[in-house]
């Protein structure tokens, strides 16, 4: 798979750039929400990092199904048999915390990865994406490619999680930023599978399709099926921000039926995620003073990266993220630890 | 070619913990009707499952127009042009009359397909054979249950069945319409070169069509072929239960009968009775009689608020009263219901003897918290469960694991433990032995000298003389008269027809 | 003349066209745009695959079992089917062949332990439901596949001429007709239905249970595995998640349907017409821009509309049954 | 409890409570010798824990199971009564024990609407749930708009990781054992309990023995809602918070749980007969391979294949293990 080559490619660089010695006992473990594409990246992310840091072990660990309890489930089982480092994509954003309270009770440093778990919480850190800042960031990109005015459609994923709220939100943030020329037509949620995901997003398009001048998407289907249905329809007109780096999406880029996407780091995230847990074992503490982000969840956060791409750099993302990768890494031990 | 069509000789069967068939011989003459005879467990239906090809004989040899054969599914015997009506209706309801009888060979079309037309005029045939007047397309489900019974032998006549086994045929079947079935069998016989083996209780039926008998008892062979006019009731009773049958005759006085427990006035229901006046008076046994459809069993569902009633007042001991439902009829009234359909409605086969006994009296026995043990329940029911001589092993065997006569005492059993004031029962001794009928008669008239009023649905107009007082005849969900039963069987009987006839 | 009438009146169908038509009308008044091409194309296109997703629950529930594995069994053979044409460079003919060898022999599975073993379909398609999905994940690693070929693409997209119908509703609607013929006029599909109606009777009579509860599973898996394959054709992509989704309307179609669940009574054409009333719900329901939090409550109201209506409809007969079934 | 019982104890070992204790050592055996970790205080903590949720998942679908039906309501009443309990406590401020009583109510209430419908109308509660799952859970997203009940009383939320016996039980499993020894004597030793069972064994024959059937299964249904909300009480004080995902998409990831346990543990799918303590064990089996197979290292995605084949042996055993014992039966 391409993206797999890109990664490899990423690796390398990394690997060139900076060398780092000495070996630990870690043993990190990384959690998934559960079996998706997105997480792909964060196995090789761990191998890279037990060579590069000398990390005892950095194994990505998905649960069977996407479910807090399986989650939970299987975090316990891994303690159990002696990762002492986790990091996690929290299976929700409140419901995750009570587990990362217990495993640091039994002196397991934790974070949240790719997405926050909301304070109070014991995680050290959250290091990905602000799920509502990328959204808002994508809505802007949008909002300009549309002119400054126009009608949007926002398609995003289930209901019952957090984030889906945060994303709508700062949707409609962006928009009532934009004055009154961008008013949002419709909100479709619960489409985080793929069928119903096709049927509605047709469905709109069908009735809408017309009217609306511009689409964003904030969860990995929609942004797929969405692609898909513009590509099918041939329809440049109406412009599109997706989310990830789904083939589909990116093809759709190259072809001018998506304006862009945002990009999120998934890699970075498992490779100096891994490297952060180390550190932290290894008595290092994160400053008093440092320089966290913070975001409606979190204001311990620390940004991943997030990218808009589009046709200019569709090609070249994957510089793009090494740039930022380096760029944290590079500062991260000085910015944020005590050691 | 040998003169008959179907010889078992000396079949032994047994499963676990039984000898079910112990040398057991039989044998057909073509074109004869060959009565099956024997106390429930005496192996019949083992026998039957043999001659169907559902069981396989341990040893012993099978004969089939005199040429030996091995039959190892129910389709070889349907080969070789055996099948058998069984007790329990076996149509599929929602299918058509026609469909159900050609289902095993549906007519096709050239492409294969199933051709309805065809379909409707080869079944028209067979129903003609039966002197049914049905349209083929007519759905199974919304037929009587008699004639459901004749379908089923017109299913098998289209099965090319040369040997027919009818298993307790009129069990559900009115006099008359027995009647109707035996002339047609006797037609059948005739005409379409069938042999037919007769399995039935009820002694009269066999002196009224079949020529031979084998009778078994335990597993043996009590008698092989012997031709009818050597018997008489009294050695086919011996015979089937090793001794001299006891026929109940009820000495009852109907004279100290006194006041009304239970009174129906001008009732009409939701299942079409119309203008419904009965009266039962405590101990009395009142008997209903009438043909099927004639809303017998509709009727006390009615009165036990498994169905509505619509108008007219039910009173009992005199007070207006509205039964709701078989709860209160049972906890509030005291009246019980013995069903005629012990699997269905009588007893929980999946349970066991203990708790299908009890189930009328966990509301009566229960403790503070509800609280109802084993214990408890035991020492209510066991009484009960001895008085009637329940042949089980233990009180926790499972029901389905007991005889066809056993479960019939258990579901007779929980409704004396509950200690009923009226007691519903509703076809008692349908497909139950000799032995245990007597019992049951003895048990009933027993309970009605004891002061409880009994309201007796029976099809079986001997076992109705001997029991009921009066005798209430219905048809068409009316009452059409009311026989004083003086006892005098030849007099009471013609009574009741006159009023079925008029 | 009247009797055909009034037969029509009974049908299960009828009240559904009814449904359909009254309420397709309803909204092309208020929401013109309803009409338009393009929608008709889009309700057509997600008709087709739920369509044979109903079927292949209906011919289950037909029998009086249920099978949760559909969705499962749909979900491998999309990823198998879109994987062998990437990885494998196979020619499509073989893939699709593969594919639906993969649906007949897991609907095989489910058949012949349910009969051997003798217990309910419903714990043993529950636990062949997780070897499938498990074998989907192992396989895929959760990554979809991507490279479908051009002409697979093309067929997921293509109309017939220039009207609205998509090429992905051909094989439905061969597949609906077949299928009636199969219930209504083949031996087996009536043998299907007698011991759907009474497993004892049935046996009775000489039906084979194996042979019918095997079949019958077969061409549940048949059906899953062609629902999945159109799927893809669709999505243009092989995703693991295929499959997942499909359990509530494989069930719902059919029931709105009439279809009863202790098995005996199935009905294609209104299991066809159940599918269109939820596929124009669901669109409604956007058009309409009914806020999304609404949307799982309609489909749960719809789904208890559709039962009452059925009950209602046997109600008086039952009262007849009772007179005549008794004593 | 199997029910109907044989007092006598050799038949224990036929039963099928005796072939899952059997399978449940032999499992731990296995898992104690060949996995690191398995044994670990922390492990089986998190085991006890796991395992007190499944139980009460499992009893709360087991008693619509009597009833010859099923509850796919169960997470969504769980959730939805999860939600209310949450609201009491932090946006009305209740106290912890009315709060708890409240929730409770709920689960039964929405347990009652399920009995109600489905006795009413007469249509297999398969399909009634199906609906109302829909309906509850549409509702509760509507309402709380998918936002969590996060600042608990930490008296409430301690009580999912507070740990007994040397910190190798959690009290959770206590609560869930408690109700197994409840719902065992009501089923086994009281008349409601035996109504209960009888009225799903045969309603026609129930009925006309003078058992009010209906009334018999809304019960169950309130029963399966009140236990529905139990568990979801557990799960809640477990994560610490009321979140509105506690049971996935429209509460089914409850479902796989709520049907193993009974089945596995020998509750008849066409009702009227169950085994408490077999669902119980049946929990503790299915927990314990899963916990297992992560500690195995089979590879993540292999796992729900192997649970699969695994479940798939263990009914086909308990299978064999009834027609074993059947021989012993007499025929007559």
């Amino acid at each position: 798979m391409k993206s797999l080559f890109s990664i490899v490619a990423l690796a390398a660089v990394l690997l060139s750039g900076n060398a780092f010695a000495g070996s630990s006992d870690t043993k990190v473990a990384l959690v998934p929400g559960g079996p998706h594409p997105y997480f792909a990246a964060w196995e090789r992310a761990g191998q890279d990092a037990v060579k590069d840091f000398g990390l005892g072990k950095a194994d990505y660990k998905v649960p069977a199904e996407w479910d807090l309890s399986q989650q939970n489930e299987l975090i316990e089982s891994l303690v159990g048999k002696g990762y002492n480092a986790v990091l996690v994509f929290p299976g929700d954003a409140v419901g995750t915390n009570k587990i990362l309270g217990e495993l640091d009770d039994a002196g397991i440093p934790t974070a949240a990865l790719a997405g926050c778990v909301e304070q109070p919480t014991k995680a050290k850190m959250c290091f990905g994406t602000d799920t509502g800042h990328s959204a808002y960031l994508g809505t802007k990109q949008l909002i300009d490619a549309m002119g400054g005015k126009g009608k949007i459609a926002h398609f995003t994923g289930f209901l019952v999680d957090p984030n889906t709220t945060l994303r709508i939100k700062a949707v409609e943030k962006a928009v009532a930023e934009a004055g009154g020329g961008v008013e949002i037509i419709q909100v479709i949620a619960d489409i985080d599978a793929y069928e119903p995901a096709d049927e509605k997003i047709n469905a709109f398009m069908a009735a809408q399709g017309s009217e609306v001048d511009g689409i964003v998407t904030t969860a990995w289907v929609p942004a797929v099926v969405a692609a898909q249905a513009l590509t099918n329809m041939g329809d440049k007109r109406i412009k599109m921000v997706g989310i990830d780096h789904d083939e589909v999406v990116l093809t759709a880029i190259k072809a001018g039926f998506v304006h862009g996407t945002m990009l999120q780091n998934p890699y970075g995230q498992g490779y100096i995620g891994s490297y952060a847990m180390d550190k932290i074992r290894s008595g290092c503490t994160f400053k008093a003073d440092a320089p966290w982000k913070s975001t409606a969840q979190t204001d311990q956060f620390i940004d991943s990266g997030t990218v808009f791409v589009d046709i200019t750099d569709v090609d070249t993302y994957v510089d793009a993220m090494r740039g930022i990768s380096l760029e944290i890494l590079k500062t991260f031990e000085g910015d944020f630890l005590d050691c | 070619m040998s003169e008959f069509c179907l010889e078992i000789s000396a079949a032994n069967k047994s499963f676990p913990g039984v000898k079910a068939l112990d040398k057991a011989s039989f044998r057909l003459r073509k074109g004869s009707i060959h009565a099956l005879l024997g106390e429930n467990g005496a192996g019949k239906s083992t026998l039957i499952k043999i001659i169907t090809g559902v069981h396989k004989q341990d040893s012993g040899k099978l004969f089939i127009n005199g040429k030996e054969e091995t039959l190892n599914n129910p389709n070889d015997a349907t080969k070789f042009g055996i099948s058998v009506v069984h007790q329990e209706r076996n149509l599929i309801r929602r299918f058509s009359v026609g469909e159900n009888l050609m289902l095993n060979n549906l007519p096709k079309t050239l492409l294969g397909l199933i051709d309805y037309d065809e379909i409707a005029i080869q079944s028209k045939k067979w129903l003609e054979i039966m002197d049914l007047d049905i349209d083929p397309s007519a759905v199974v489900s919304e037929l009587t249950v008699a004639k459901m019974q004749l379908c089923e032998i017109a299913k098998a006549l289209s099965l090319k069945a040369k040997i027919l086994l009818l298993d307790e045929p009129t069990s559900s079947l009115s006099p008359k319409e027995a009647e109707n079935l035996f002339s047609l069998l006797r037609k059948i016989v005739r005409d379409e070169g069938v042999s037919i083996v007769f399995v039935s209780h009820k002694l009269e039926e066999v002196f009224n069509i079949c020529d031979e008998v084998t009778v078994l008892r335990d597993g043996q062979n009590a008698c092989t072929s012997e031709n009818i006019n050597n018997l008489d009731r009294k050695k086919l009773v011996r015979l089937m239960i090793g001794r001299d049958e006891q026929i109940v005759k009820s000495t009852r006085k109907t004279d100290k009968i006194k006041d009304t427990v239970l009174a129906l006035n001008k009732v009409k229901t939701e299942l079409g009775h119309e203008n419904i006046n009965l009266e039962l008076a405590r101990s009395e046994i009142m008997g209903l009689y009438g043909l099927v459809g004639a809303g017998r069993t509709e009727l006390v569902k009615c009165l036990i608020g498994l169905e509505k009633i619509t108008e007219g007042d039910v009173l009992i001991n005199g007070k207006k009263t509205a039964i709701d439902s078989p709860k209160s009829a049972l906890e509030k009234f005291k009246i019980g219901y013995i069903s005629e359909d012990r699997k269905k409605e009588g007893l929980i086969l999946i349970h066991n003897v203990l708790d299908n006994t009890s189930i009328t009296i966990w509301s009566q026995i229960k403790k503070a918290a509800g609280l109802v043990t084993d214990g408890m329940i035991a020492n209510k029911v066991n009484p009960y469960i001895r008085k009637l001589e329940v042949r089980t092993p233990s009180n926790y065997q499972i029901i389905s694991n007991l005889s066809g006569g056993n479960q019939q005492k258990i579901s007779v059993a929980k409704w004396l433990a509950a200690g009923t004031d009226v007691l519903i029962i509703d076809e008692p001794t349908v497909g139950i032995d000799i032995k245990t009928k007597a019992y049951l008669h003895e048990l009933i008239i027993n309970l009605a000298d004891n002061g409880t009023s009994i309201i007796l649905i029976s099809s079986d107009m001997p076992e109705m003389i001997s029991l009921a007082d009066r005798i209430v005849v219905m048809k068409d969900f009316k009452v059409n008269g009311i026989v004083e039963n003086d006892r005098d069987y030849d007099v009471v009987s013609s009574k009741i027809m006159e009023f079925i006839h008029s | 003349m009247n009797r055909t009438l009034a037969a029509i009146f009974k049908k299960d169908w009828f009240g559904l066209l009814i449904v359909v038509l009254v309420s397709g009308l309803a909204i092309a008044a208020v929401k013109p745009a309803f009409l338009s091409p393009f929608n008709l194309y889009v309700l057509m296109v997600s008709t087709s695959y739920m369509l044979i997703i109903a079927l292949a629950q209906m011919i289950i529930i037909a029998i009086g079992q249920m099978n949760l594995s559909v969705g499962a069994i749909g979900g491998l053979v999309a990823i198998s089917f879109s994987g062998l044409m990437e990885v494998h460079q196979i020619s499509v003919p073989v893939a699709v062949l593969s594919g639906l060898v993969i649906g007949i022999a897991c609907g095989f599975l489910n058949g012949y332990i349910t009969v051997k073993s003798g217990i309910s379909a419903f714990i043993i398609t529950l636990a062949t439901l997780y070897i499938f999905k498990g074998i989907n994940l192992g396989i895929t690693e959760a990554e979809p596949f991507y490279n479908i070929p051009e002409n697979v693409k093309n067929f997921g997209n293509a109309k017939i001429g220039n009207t609205p119908i998509p090429f992905l509703l051909i094989i439905p609607i061969i597949i609906t007709i077949l299928m009636w013929v199969f219930i209504n006029r083949t031996e087996t599909g009536r043998h299907m239905l007698a011991y759907g109606n009474s497993v004892q009777s049935a046996e009775l009579m000489g039906i084979s249970s194996s042979k019918v509860v095997i079949t019958a599973h077969i061409i549940s898996g048949f059906l899953a595995a062609i629902a999945g394959m159109l799927v893809v054709c669709r999505l243009q992509l092989g995703t693991p998640n295929i499959g997942d989704s499909w359990l509530l309307p494989s069930f719902a179609a059919p029931v709105i349907g009439g279809a009863v669940l202790a098995g005996g009574k199935v009905d294609v054409i209104a299991t066809a017409l159940g599918v269109l009333i939820v596929a124009i719900i669901s669109q409604a329901l956007v058009i309409f821009k009914i806020d999304p939090f609404f949307v799982q409550i309609f489909l749960g109201v719809m789904i208890l509309l559709a039962v009452f209506v059925n009950r209602y409809r046997e109600y008086k007969q039952e009262v007849r049954r009772k007179i005549f079934s008794s004593e | 409890m199997k029910y109907p019982m044989n007092k006598k104890l050799p038949n224990f070992i036929f039963t099928n409570q005796f072939g899952l204790l059997f399978l449940v050592l032999i499992f731990i055996i296995i898992f104690s010798t060949v996995t690191d970790g398995f044994t670990s205080r922390f492990n089986i903590f998190a085991l006890s824990r796991v395992i007190a949720i499944d139980i009460m998942i499992g009893l709360a679908m087991m008693v619509v199971i009597l009833t010859g039906g099923l509850n796919l309501a169960l997470g969504a009443i769980g959730v939805c009564a999860a939600m209310f309990g949450g609201w009491c406590m932090e946006v009305l401020g209740i106290p912890i024990v009315p709060s708890l009583l409240l929730t409770l109510g709920m689960g039964s209430l929405l347990g009652w609407v399920n009995g109600i419908i489905t006795v009413k109308t007469g249509v297999h509660s398969f399909i009634v749930t199906l609906a109302t799952m829909s309906i509850y859970f549409g509702f509760m997203t509507m309402l709380t708009e998918a936002e969590a009940f996060r600042r608990l009383p930490d008296l409430f939320t301690d009580f999912g990781s507070a740990k007994l016996f040397n910190k190798y039980v959690s009290p959770l499993l206590l609560v869930s054992v408690a109700t197994c020894f409840t719902l065992f004597y009501l089923f086994r030793f009281t008349d409601i309990g035996r109504k209960l069972i009888a009225a799903g064994a045969n309603p026609e024959a129930a009925e006309v023995s003078g058992i009010s059937v209906s009334r018999m299964f809304i019960y169950c249904h309130v029963l399966s809602g009140f236990l529905g909300a139990l568990a979801a009480i557990l799960l809640t004080t477990r994560i610490g918070a009321a979140i509105p995902s506690m049971a996935g998409q429209l509460g089914m990831d409850w479902l796989l749980p709520a049907f193993l346990a009974p089945v596995i543990g020998g509750t008849l799918l066409s009702g009227g007969k169950l085994s408490v303590f077999g669902t119980m064990l049946g929990a503790v089996l299915v927990t314990l391979l899963t916990n297992g197979l992560y500690l195995l290292d089979v590879g993540e995605f292999w796992i729900r294949f192997f649970l699969g084949i695994i479940l798939l042996l263990a009914v086909l055993l308990d299978r064999a293990r009834e027609l074993l014992t059947l021989k012993n039966v007499i025929v007559s």
